[in-house]
């Protein structure tokens, strides 16, 4: 299945892209999403268990993804 | 009530007007505005990045929760994002309630939560020219590592509980 | 640093731009607005009276102290006086800061500190056409003798403090 | 010895005035001259131990007066 992972200011910056298109088994959790990126050149900035969210929404790392779904890898927010 | 995420400058007088109502005693506006330092370091400017349809989510969440809480419709918050100067307004939140302990507690926690939860990141630019992400390591996830997990599971509980009480139409 | 007692209208956006400054990274804006109604009595409007020179000088005074306990010089503090309509506001106040938690609390300081000591009284014109000073009985002092000397005392203690630190010229 | 004494709000109104000239003997204190104000038409309505200033500064009743001071009864405020 594929999934469609976002990344964001300083992790985008390493990985030379704000856009991911990962090929994953199905049944795969964001844990195993997370292990595909940190994979990619430039990965390995990736905290093991960063924050994320799924279709907008903060989730855990141990959740199963679906086909379609838009994982975002959040960096320490800095808002205000 | 109302928030939202915007490019363009941030008219504080106009959200004032726009909280006003004749059953409001008090008015709290707190604006976030861009200094010249941050660190020790001197701060040219800064760029304000977002993943705008989450940060907007959670926002309205922000300002739905407030309203639940603090028994008033008369909130607005708004996020800029974009390249700002010093002295720029980057966030600024209204509160009117009929009394003043109650519109200080909305506008605080208003801010508060901004800060903890939005999708929102800034770019620091410095007089020496280099710029940086605020709060992120540039090359080890370090403290990410030990801070997002913890993070991570106050906010998915916190999803959970505000998800029953304030349904948002799912994006899928 | 500024304070005064007026009779016109207060330009609150002025007052946000007046306590702006590269090194401030909040702004804290409260307003006190008359409103439509007071312990379940409909209100017309209400009369503000002051003993002026007094009030002119306690709030001075306000500022004085909240720059010294706040540390920021960036303060403004403006209680109106007259009639004023349903809406219109009858004190605001400004407190900028490089940080906002102490934005915040400069801000509630003031407003605190200001319903406690400035000499400063209410009239409610309420809709049946009757007015009435508010917090006063009106034939008996029976309020006023069991709450007037605790309050003289707080107040006399808190001068002699406060005369040390901030020495006002006498106007004698 | 003159002393000024001011009145305001429901003070005022009830003694119909918001200035009075107290004629008090040397050596009085403001507790002397909050009872003088008493025995005026009107007076009843001021608490015995009501809050004062002199010249402009919060005081306590005990205090002593000075020929040409200013004492202000101050009801109950309301400001803000």
């Amino acid at each position: 299945m594929i999934v469609t992972a976002l990344l964001f200011a300083s992790y985008a910056d390493a990985l030379g892209t704000a856009t991911v298109e990962l090929a994953l088994n199905s049944g795969a959790t964001i844990a195993d999403a997370i292990g595909a990126l940190r994979a990619l050149p430039g990965g390995s900035v990736l905290p093991s268990s960063p924050l994320v969210a799924v279709n907008l929404a903060y989730a855990d790392t141990a959740q199963l993804l679906q086909a379609g779904d838009e994982l975002a890898v959040i960096p320490p927010v800095a808002g205000g | 009530m109302r928030s939202g995420i915007t490019t363009a400058p941030i008219d504080s007088a106009a959200l004032l007007r726009e909280v006003a109502a004749p059953h409001n005693g008090a008015t709290v506006l707190f604006e976030g505005v861009v200094r010249e330092q941050n660190e020790g370091r001197s701060v040219n400017g800064i760029e304000y990045a977002a993943y705008r349809p989450m940060a907007e989510r959670e926002l309205t969440r922000i300002v739905q929760e407030c309203c639940a809480q603090f028994d008033t419709a008369d909130l607005i918050a708004v996020h800029r994002i974009g390249r700002l100067d010093i002295g720029e307004a980057s966030v600024v939140i209204a509160a009117a309630h009929p009394h003043r302990a109650q519109a200080y507690e909305a506008s605080r926690y208003m801010i508060e939560q901004i800060k903890l939860r939005l999708p929102i990141w800034k770019r620091e630019e410095y007089a020496d020219g280099t710029r940086e992400w605020v709060g992120q390591g540039r090359e080890s996830g370090i403290g990410n590592r030990e801070s997002a997990p913890a993070a991570r599971s106050a906010y998915a509980s916190r999803n959970e509980e505000y998800d029953s009480l304030f349904p948002i139409p799912d994006s899928r």
